[in-house]
């Protein structure tokens, strides 16, 4: 397993540069920051000397060349906007991220578990016509439009929940309801389908043949199973949550990663930008890797990087 | 073809939501017909008119936007340039996906592998984050959308593809074809593609949604469509800010968003399983076609 | 069994770092009875005093954390001492500021000529590349001398009849101060000092009992930062934030806690004169006679906007009243429109109308004065960009390759003179400007070297004459909308647009 | 006796599937008694209605579509079908206990293979360390070795033949009174299957429980069971005992079924015909496992040469080097002299019109989108040279007709034909390109008897017709007797005996040869019984079978 989890890291660097190389092109194709730090009074020499100063006026390989051995030395560079080490603001916004999308993602499963789950028992049934359509419609709703009329029925016409910050967990209510909406639809769905194709699998005849309850073939046996597709799709979700956190974290007020990230690009503040992006596609690298062995122990059939488990 | 359309008459849901996406369809295509130039003009007298109220005629039954323009009117006009950005989208997310993914399907070479460890670097690029930077470098309009938007749903079509093609290329039908002698481009256009094809199209349909849904997250976040090119997603997120004093402005397009949505999916799945024997057994009350009797009636 | 463990330690520090995030280090949602909450747009990035002049700044530090040297009073317009008790010229290019004795700084240095030679030269420093400077004083050759304790001289190469202004941007901070780089801990002589910045999430000021003015009635204050304006309108509603200093017009609906004030911005829309159409006078006069700008006030402006006939407020110096507004007359500008195309001018020539993604009136306003443009028989296309972007078009140098624009822009002059005004939009070497004329250029010379009542005079005639020319559209007189919570009591002016001064609310 | 109630009594029953063409009536009206301790076979070919029976014994039709509507079932005299839901649960796995045909497919992948069979015990009220300790020493008792330690392996890590005994654990955990086995050796080799159905019977013995088998296999109903019925289209066509209905069938359909195999070889004499392909000390590996050692072989012009061996033999493997699927590690495939790996462009394009294949899977093997004519045509628009695109049509309807099809289907899809049909159709696409050698790869062994017996005779008399030679691989001993000319019989990736048809079935030599024989049912009871007898003595006794189930 260990051997197994470093070979990965290993692939993932290769991953991560060549990440590094896309998104440190794309920031510097985005245009000379000058303009956004320096007032509109400043004189060309003031802008020369800015630019000279963060090396702006280098041609783009040199700076890519400084800052990958800045890089090497973990230096991920500072940020011009915050005038703060560029990691350090990233790894400061970064758990708030992890928490709303821990806890979005936790609801998201064990709801999506238990309405799937009830849906795939009578296909096509009261619950399962109701549940359908829903989930579909919390999925396709747009983000930004649910968090404000969420905001503007639940705190402000009926004062249940505070606005908006994240002071005290009741702070979290309005956010995680909002950002669940989505993995949930999904989610449900997935359990639902892979639930009705497990419910009718062969072994569930079996199980059904040993005498065992509707209950215990549905959580038992066919749960299990249909666990795999779940945590693959779960998994991908999970990355998107990041585009969801940019707008609740807009919304919301909340510091994490997605507004960290989104001003950054707006400030052309490119080494947050990066740090950001690094540490995002880390996580969901380290969550692959994660969702493999995950895999491999839902589903004994499954080898990780072709080694056998036992 | 008239098979798929028997079928598709016995499923109720699918065949209203069809209904519905076709209307939709219909009512884009002949927009500048009906909507009159006039009412996409700003009347500011009109401003914030209630929906259903019929003083200003048929056109204001869903009340007026911020510019006094007919949202109904507007919501005809938009149809088509979000239609448009979302087929494009779709159907050229969907032509490169899936020629990448069959492509490193049908072969083991390294290149297959390094093609899909891209795609997958792709995925972990905030798809958000990377419209970003590229609207902000060359400014949004919609042909950028697309392309960005194409960009972050390649990589869903070249797994599935994928993922087909690594099944497909198995089967018995496809080695009685290497073995005639077949060349790889023989395999792809008559096997892998035809075969793929379904899957990849129920996922096109979900994804039709998603991607209405990124183009008005786009906007809401200021760098999306814009006007005076109208998308229900723009609409959204200029009704955003009304949203105490008149709902309607963004209520009604993220009601059209959220339907549209809805029956992409319920086609999408009504699809997969219509074309699918197997599933299309499983699910109940849904034909199944006589030759697969004796399966289920038997021991398999 | 060992794995298992592992998941469950690991599980175990998830949930611990979630409470972590959760629930500690967290304002309580009541309020105490002496705190109050500012619900603000953007977080600040940095709360260095040599930066209070940035917005983002200046609201949480400027005169509630660290104090300037002199003040604006924004119903007379006139410079208010502040911690300079007094002020005088010496000779033509120096003047003498005395301090304000017994002033100490919250880490108990005291206030001296040496602090305020120290904050300025710390200010000046090219390497902390501070806004103030690059704003205010670069290239001036500004030269302080200490004359005794709390005497300094300020000596400039030119007569700089305006320094005691220039001074009320010039916070004095401790000496103790990091001299290289910004920091994010100020120490000032203000009214509050800092308790915490909870980076992301709240900055937490409280009374500083040591202050040498009045004492003010709050106690504590807590800044949070919401991007969503119908947000911030909400936390005050909803009793989560007592005041939020910017709301959007359309949520400004409570007449009881909503109020409006001219906010010293006024905005324009820039012609690209040197581009045709845009070259010909009778193009520029036919876009001032095509916009209805009584329409649109209340509709996709805030209804309390006034409509402008100079790029100043009126209690700035060098206003110009007797400028007439442009009234609106759609006829006249379609025949100026026709009798240009006779005459040649190419007046079907695609122009952008470039907006800032994110300026008042969203999209609407543009989509509005287009339709107006069009129906005068202009070919305008509307480009909205993110600011980045905008600032392309807006700053010099200007791209060659830039097609024939009209930019709707903002402009902020609380300064009380019209001379920073003219020299950025309309001076040949304004960083703003598309205007290149030499009697122009000239006359703004001129006036900047005189004092008053001339300096007013020289202003005032520029202002006419750009008028006539038609260099812009000058459109309205902008107000903020502030939505001010129940219990307390505040009056906002034009520079709560830059400063929000603690001292200055009371409870109710 | 005749008060006594009986273990099953199935009564009139009756089973409907809705589908859109209308009701297909599953099952008919049957009725069937057995006894306490009897052993019951249902005959019949795919489609007949007697897995749903059992399924209808145990609940397990899934309804919608299908569902019981009339007639009853009962057990020990009560009606399961007017039983409670609980109180059915109560019965099954207790008293009645069912082993299913794949045993790959219906044991829960994810749970170890142990905690399954516990699982019975532990759902009818057994506390859980004697469950798991009854567990172990059923594993044990099936012969699986080292039970203890593979009560923690998943079903994956066994082999087909282990995952049936595994099932068969499972179904006597609680010495049920009642077992159903649904067709349990069906996708198992023909030792293996020797192996599991002297294994039920033996439990059968030592617990006393009834048995109702589920069969197409006549052979292993005359092995195991004593009485009989034959089933068709959802009814009885004929019900005795074993030795009455074997001996002398009195339905025509049973005589039909008995007959399927027995038809004659026309005398071809190929002995000295030219070599058309020839295999030479190949050696094939599958990463570092060796699935073929030094095979060679000759296929001569007009033969029909068949490989057989049982599954993971090397049989397969070898087609698939043939046929260019797979590279070979070493030696040399020779087509009439020249190496098929050193061919230029043009000759690999002949080589590829002169082989074809037809595989096992009639599901799999016609590309479900394509219609008829163009899966025949495929061939010509690989190969254009072969046929201009205007005698495609009059080609294909010729073709058709050639394998027992009209021109009427060159429309259809192949969804819309049984599996026979489709391998008419697969034969069909082989002969396009007047091929001179077809590989068919166990293209019979997924088919009913019956229709197994047509297709062979369609290859027969193609061959006589067309001149084509005939690899045909397959792990059916019997099958091939009436039609090989010459066979070879394969173990664990080498040849073991080679020789003409006649001489390695009157006269086997190797020891393995002699089993594979011996372990084929035959379906007659009293010759079986004692083939049964000699198989046991072959293998060394039962000791040698469960050392066998272990390398299995």
């Amino acid at each position: 397993m260990a051997r197994y989890v470093l070979r990965r890291a290993l692939q993932s660097l290769y991953a991560v540069l060549m990440l590094l190389l896309i998104v440190f092109a794309m920031t510097r194709l985005t245009g000379d920051p000058t303009n956004q730090y320096l007032p509109l009074s400043a004189s060309p020499q003031a802008r020369a000397d800015f630019a000279a100063l963060h090396g702006f006026n280098d041609p783009y390989y040199v700076q890519f060349i400084h800052y990958v051995s800045d890089l090497a030395h973990g230096d991920f560079g500072q940020s011009l906007f915050k005038q703060r080490p560029a990691m350090e603001v990233a790894l400061e916004a970064f758990p708030i991220t992890l928490t709303l999308a821990f806890f979005t993602m936790s609801i998201a499963l064990v709801l999506s578990i238990v309405l799937g789950s009830l849906a795939a028992m009578r296909p096509n049934g009261l619950f399962d016509r109701m549940i359908s359509p829903l989930t579909i419609f919390t999925a396709s709703a747009p983000t930004f439009w649910v968090a404000l009329v969420a905001i503007f029925v639940f705190a402000m016409m009926l004062g249940w929940v505070p606005t908006s910050g994240m002071g005290t967990p009741v702070h979290w209510i309005l956010p995680v309801c909002v950002l669940v909406l989505t993995p949930l639809g999904v989610l449900t769905q997935v359990v639902r389908s892979s639930m009705v194709s497990s419910l009718s699998a062969p072994y569930a005849k079996t199980a059904l043949a040993k005498g065992a309850s509707d209950a215990r073939v549905v959580f038992v046996h066919a749960l299990r199973n249909s666990l795999l597709p779940l945590i693959t799709i779960a998994g991908v979700q999970a990355t998107g949550l990041v585009n969801g956190a940019v707008v609740i974290e807009t919304i919301f007020g909340f510091p994490g990663i997605g507004k960290v990230m989104i001003d950054s690009i707006r400030d052309r503040d490119f080494s947050l930008t990066i740090a950001c992006i690094l540490l995002a596609a880390v996580v969901v690298y380290a969550m692959n890797v994660a969702i493999d062995i995950m895999y491999a122990r839902l589903d004994p059939r499954v080898q990780i990087g072709g080694e056998a488990r036992r | 073809m008239r098979q798929m359309l028997g079928r598709l008459v016995h499923d109720k849901a699918a065949l209203v939501a069809a209904l519905y996406l076709l209307a939709v369809v219909v009512v884009a295509l002949v927009a500048p017909l009906i909507v009159d130039a006039s009412l996409m003009r700003s009347n500011l007298r009109l401003r914030h008119l209630p929906p259903l109220h019929f003083d200003h005629g048929w056109w204001y039954v869903l009340g007026g936007d911020a510019l006094g323009r007919s949202m109904l009117a507007r919501l005809v006009v938009a149809a088509r340039t979000t239609l448009a950005i979302s087929f494009a989208t779709v159907s050229l997310s969907l032509v490169i996906g899936a020629a990448i993914g069959l492509v490193a399907g049908l072969s083991n070479a390294w290149w297959s592998t390094a093609i899909m460890r891209a795609i997958d670097v792709l995925m972990s690029i905030p798809s958000l984050l990377l419209a970003m930077v590229v609207l902000f470098v060359i400014g949004a309009s919609p042909p950028v959308v697309v392309m960005i938007l194409t960009v972050t749903r390649i990589p869903i079509f070249a797994r599935t593809a994928r993922g087909q093609a690594l099944e497909i290329r198995e089967r018995p039908f496809v080695s009685a074809s290497r073995v005639m002698g077949a060349s790889s481009l023989h395999l792809l256009v008559r096997h892998m593609a035809p075969l793929a094809l379904p899957t990849l199209f129920s996922v096109a349909a979900l994804e039709f949604a998603q991607v209405m849904l990124a183009e008005s997250t786009l906007t809401f976040l200021g760098i999306g469509v814009q006007p005076p090119d109208v998308t229900w997603g723009l609409m959204v997120s200029d009704g955003q800010r009304y949203l105490a004093t008149a709902w309607w402005s963004a209520l009604w397009p993220g009601l059209v968003i959220a339907s549209i949505a809805l029956a992409a999916t319920i086609l999408g799945n009504w699809f997969q399983v219509a074309n699918d024997p197997v599933l299309r057994a499983r699910s109940a009350r849904k034909s199944r076609v006589p030759a697969a009797e004796s399966k289920v009636a038997s021991n398999a | 069994m060992a794995n298992r463990l592992r998941t469950r330690q690991a599980l175990g520090a998830t949930l611990l770092a979630s409470a972590v995030v959760l629930g500690f280090g967290a304002p309580a949602l009541a309020q105490q009875n002496d705190a109050i909450t500012v619900v603000q747009e953007q977080e600040p990035d940095t709360l260095d005093p040599c930066e209070l002049t940035k917005k983002n700044v200046g609201m949480v530090i400027r005169e509630n954390i660290v104090e300037t040297v002199t003040e604006i009073n924004q119903q007379t317009g006139k410079v208010d001492p502040r911690l300079a008790e007094s002020w005088s010229t010496i000779d033509d290019t120096t003047w003498r500021f005395k301090l304000r004795p017994g002033v100490k700084f919250h880490d108990g240095k005291p206030l001296n000529a040496a602090a305020f030679i120290q904050a300025f030269k710390r200010m000046m420093d090219p390497n902390l590349s501070c806004s103030n400077r690059v704003l205010y004083f670069e290239g001036m050759g500004v030269d302080l001398t200490a004359v005794d304790d709390l005497t300094v001289d300020v000596k400039t190469p030119q007569p700089s009849p305006i320094m005691p202004v220039l001074m009320s941007m010039v916070g004095i901070e401790s000496p103790a101060t990091d001299a290289h780089t910004l920091v994010r801990n100020p120490v000032g002589t203000g009214p509050y000092r800092l308790v915490e910045w909870a980076s992301g999430r709240s900055i937490t000021t409280e009374r500083n009992p040591d202050y040498w003015g009045e004492k003010p009635q709050v106690g504590k204050v807590t800044y949070v930062f919401r991007e969503e304006p119908a947000v911030r309108a909400a936390m005050v509603a909803n009793g989560e934030a007592d005041i939020s200093p910017v709301i959007a017009p359309q949520d400004a609906t409570n007449k009881d806690t909503d109020h409006s004030y001219l906010n010293s911005e006024t905005v324009r829309l820039r012609f690209d004169i040197g581009k045709p159409p845009l070259d010909d006078i009778r193009v520029r006069e036919a876009i001032n006679y095509a916009l209805d700008r009584q329409a649109m006030l209340g509709t996709v402006f805030s209804a309390s906007w006034q409509p402008a006939k100079n790029m100043v407020m009126p209690t700035i110096n060098g206003y110009n009243d007797a400028v007439p507004f442009w009234p609106y007359d759609p006829d006249k500008a379609r025949a100026l429109i026709a009798e240009a195309r006779a005459a040649g001018v190419p007046v079907d020539n695609e122009i952008l109308l470039i907006v800032n993604n994110g300026s008042p009136g969203g999209t609407e306003a543009p989509t509005v004065m287009i339709e107006m443009l069009k129906d005068a028989g202009l070919n305008v296309r509307l480009q909205i960009l993110e600011s980045a972007e905008f600032y392309k078009f807006f700053y010099k140098p200007f791209g060659d390759g830039q097609p024939a624009n009209i930019l709707f822009e903002s402009h902020d002059n609380n300064s009380g003179d019209a001379g920073f005004t003219l020299v950025g939009k309309y001076a040949s070497w304004g960083g703003t400007s598309k205007l290149n004329d030499a009697e122009v250029d000239s006359e703004i010379k001129r006036g900047l070297a005189a004092t008053d009542p001339e300096r007013g005079e020289i202003f005032r005639d520029v202002f006419k004459k750009v008028h006539d020319m038609a260099v812009d559209a000058v459109l309205y007189h902008q107000t903020t909308d502030t939505r001010i919570g129940p219990r307390i009591t505040y009056t906002p002016t034009a520079a709560t647009n830059q400063e929000l001064q603690i001292s200055q609310i009371q409870f109710k | 006796m005749l008060s006594k109630t009986p273990l099953l009594e199935i009564d009139n029953l009756v089973v409907d599937f809705e589908t859109p063409g209308g009701t297909f009536n599953a099952v008919r009206g049957i009725s069937l008694c057995l006894e306490q301790g009897g052993s019951h076979a249902i005959i019949g070919e795919s489609g007949s209605g007697k897995s749903v029976t059992a399924s209808a014994i145990m609940s397990l039709i899934d309804s919608p579509p299908g569902h019981v509507c009339g007639g009853d079932i009962r057990f020990q005299g009560r009606s399961i079908l007017s039983m409670p839901r609980a109180e059915r649960r109560r019965l099954y796995g207790r008293h009645i206990a069912m082993v299913f045909q794949d045993p790959a497919a219906h044991l829960n992948p994810v749970y170890p293979v142990g905690w399954q069979i516990a699982e019975v015990c532990r759902i009818h009220g057994r506390p859980a360390g004697e469950a798991k300790r009854s567990a172990i020493a059923l594993m044990d008792r099936v012969g699986i070795g080292d039970a203890a330690r593979r009560y923690h392996a998943f079903p994956h890590q066994f082999s087909g033949g282990q995952r049936q005994r595994i099932m068969i654990a499972m179904a006597m955990a609680l010495r049920p009174e009642l077992l159903i086995a649904d067709e349990p050796t069906t996708a198992l080799d023909v030792t293996v299957q020797a192996q599991i159905l002297e294994l039920i019977r033996e439990l059968q013995q030592e617990n006393g429980s009834a048995l109702l088998l589920i069969t197409h296999d006549l052979g292993v109903a005359a092995d195991i069971a004593r009485t009989v019925s034959v089933m068709r289209r959802g009814e009885f066509v004929e019900e005795g005992t074993i030795a009455d209905v074997f001996v002398a069938p009195r339905h025509s359909y049973t005589q039909k079924l008995l007959e399927a195999r027995t038809s004659s070889r026309p005398q071809v004499t190929t002995a000295d015909a030219e070599v058309l392909l020839e295999v030479k000390d190949v050696s094939i590996d599958y990463g570092s496992v060796r699935a073929v050692s030094d095979v060679s072989l000759q296929l001569r012009h007009n033969e029909v040469l068949c490989v057989v061996g049982e599954s993971g033999s090397g049989k397969s493997t070898i087609a698939n080097a043939i046929l260019r699927l797979r590279e070979i590690t070493s030696g040399s495939i020779c087509y009439r002299g020249a190496d098929i790996h050193k061919l230029g462009r043009a000759e690999l394009d002949a080589y590829h019109r002169a082989v074809q294949a037809v595989f096992q899977d009639p599901f799999g093997s016609l590309n479900p989108r394509m219609s008829v004519f163009d899966i025949i045509c495929e061939p010509w628009s690989i190969q254009r040279s072969v046929l201009p695109k205007s005698e495609w049509r009059q080609r294909s309807v010729e073709l058709m007709e050639s394998v027992g099809l009209t021109a009427g289907d060159l429309g259809k899809y192949p969804s819309e034909f049984s599996g026979g049909q489709r391998q008419r159709i697969a034969i069909a696409r082989a002969l396009a390109l007047q091929s001179e050698i077809i590989v068919c790869d166990e293209a019979v062994s997924a088919l009913d008897m019956t229709v197994q017996g047509q297709i062979i005779s369609l290859l027969q008399e193609i061959r006589a017709r067309m001149g084509v030679a005939l690899l045909f691989i397959t792990h059916d001993l019997t099958l091939v007797r009436n039609f090989a000319d010459r066979v070879i019989v394969m173990k664990a990736g080498e040849i073991v005996e080679q020789g003409s048809t006649e001489d390695v079935f009157s006269n086997p030599k190797h020891g393995y040869t002699k089993m594979l024989l011996a372990a084929c049912p035959v379906p007659d009871p009293v010759v079986q019984q004692e083939r049964r007898n000699a198989a046991k003595v072959a293998s060394g006794g039962n000791q040698g079978a469960h050392a066998l189930a272990r390398g299995a």
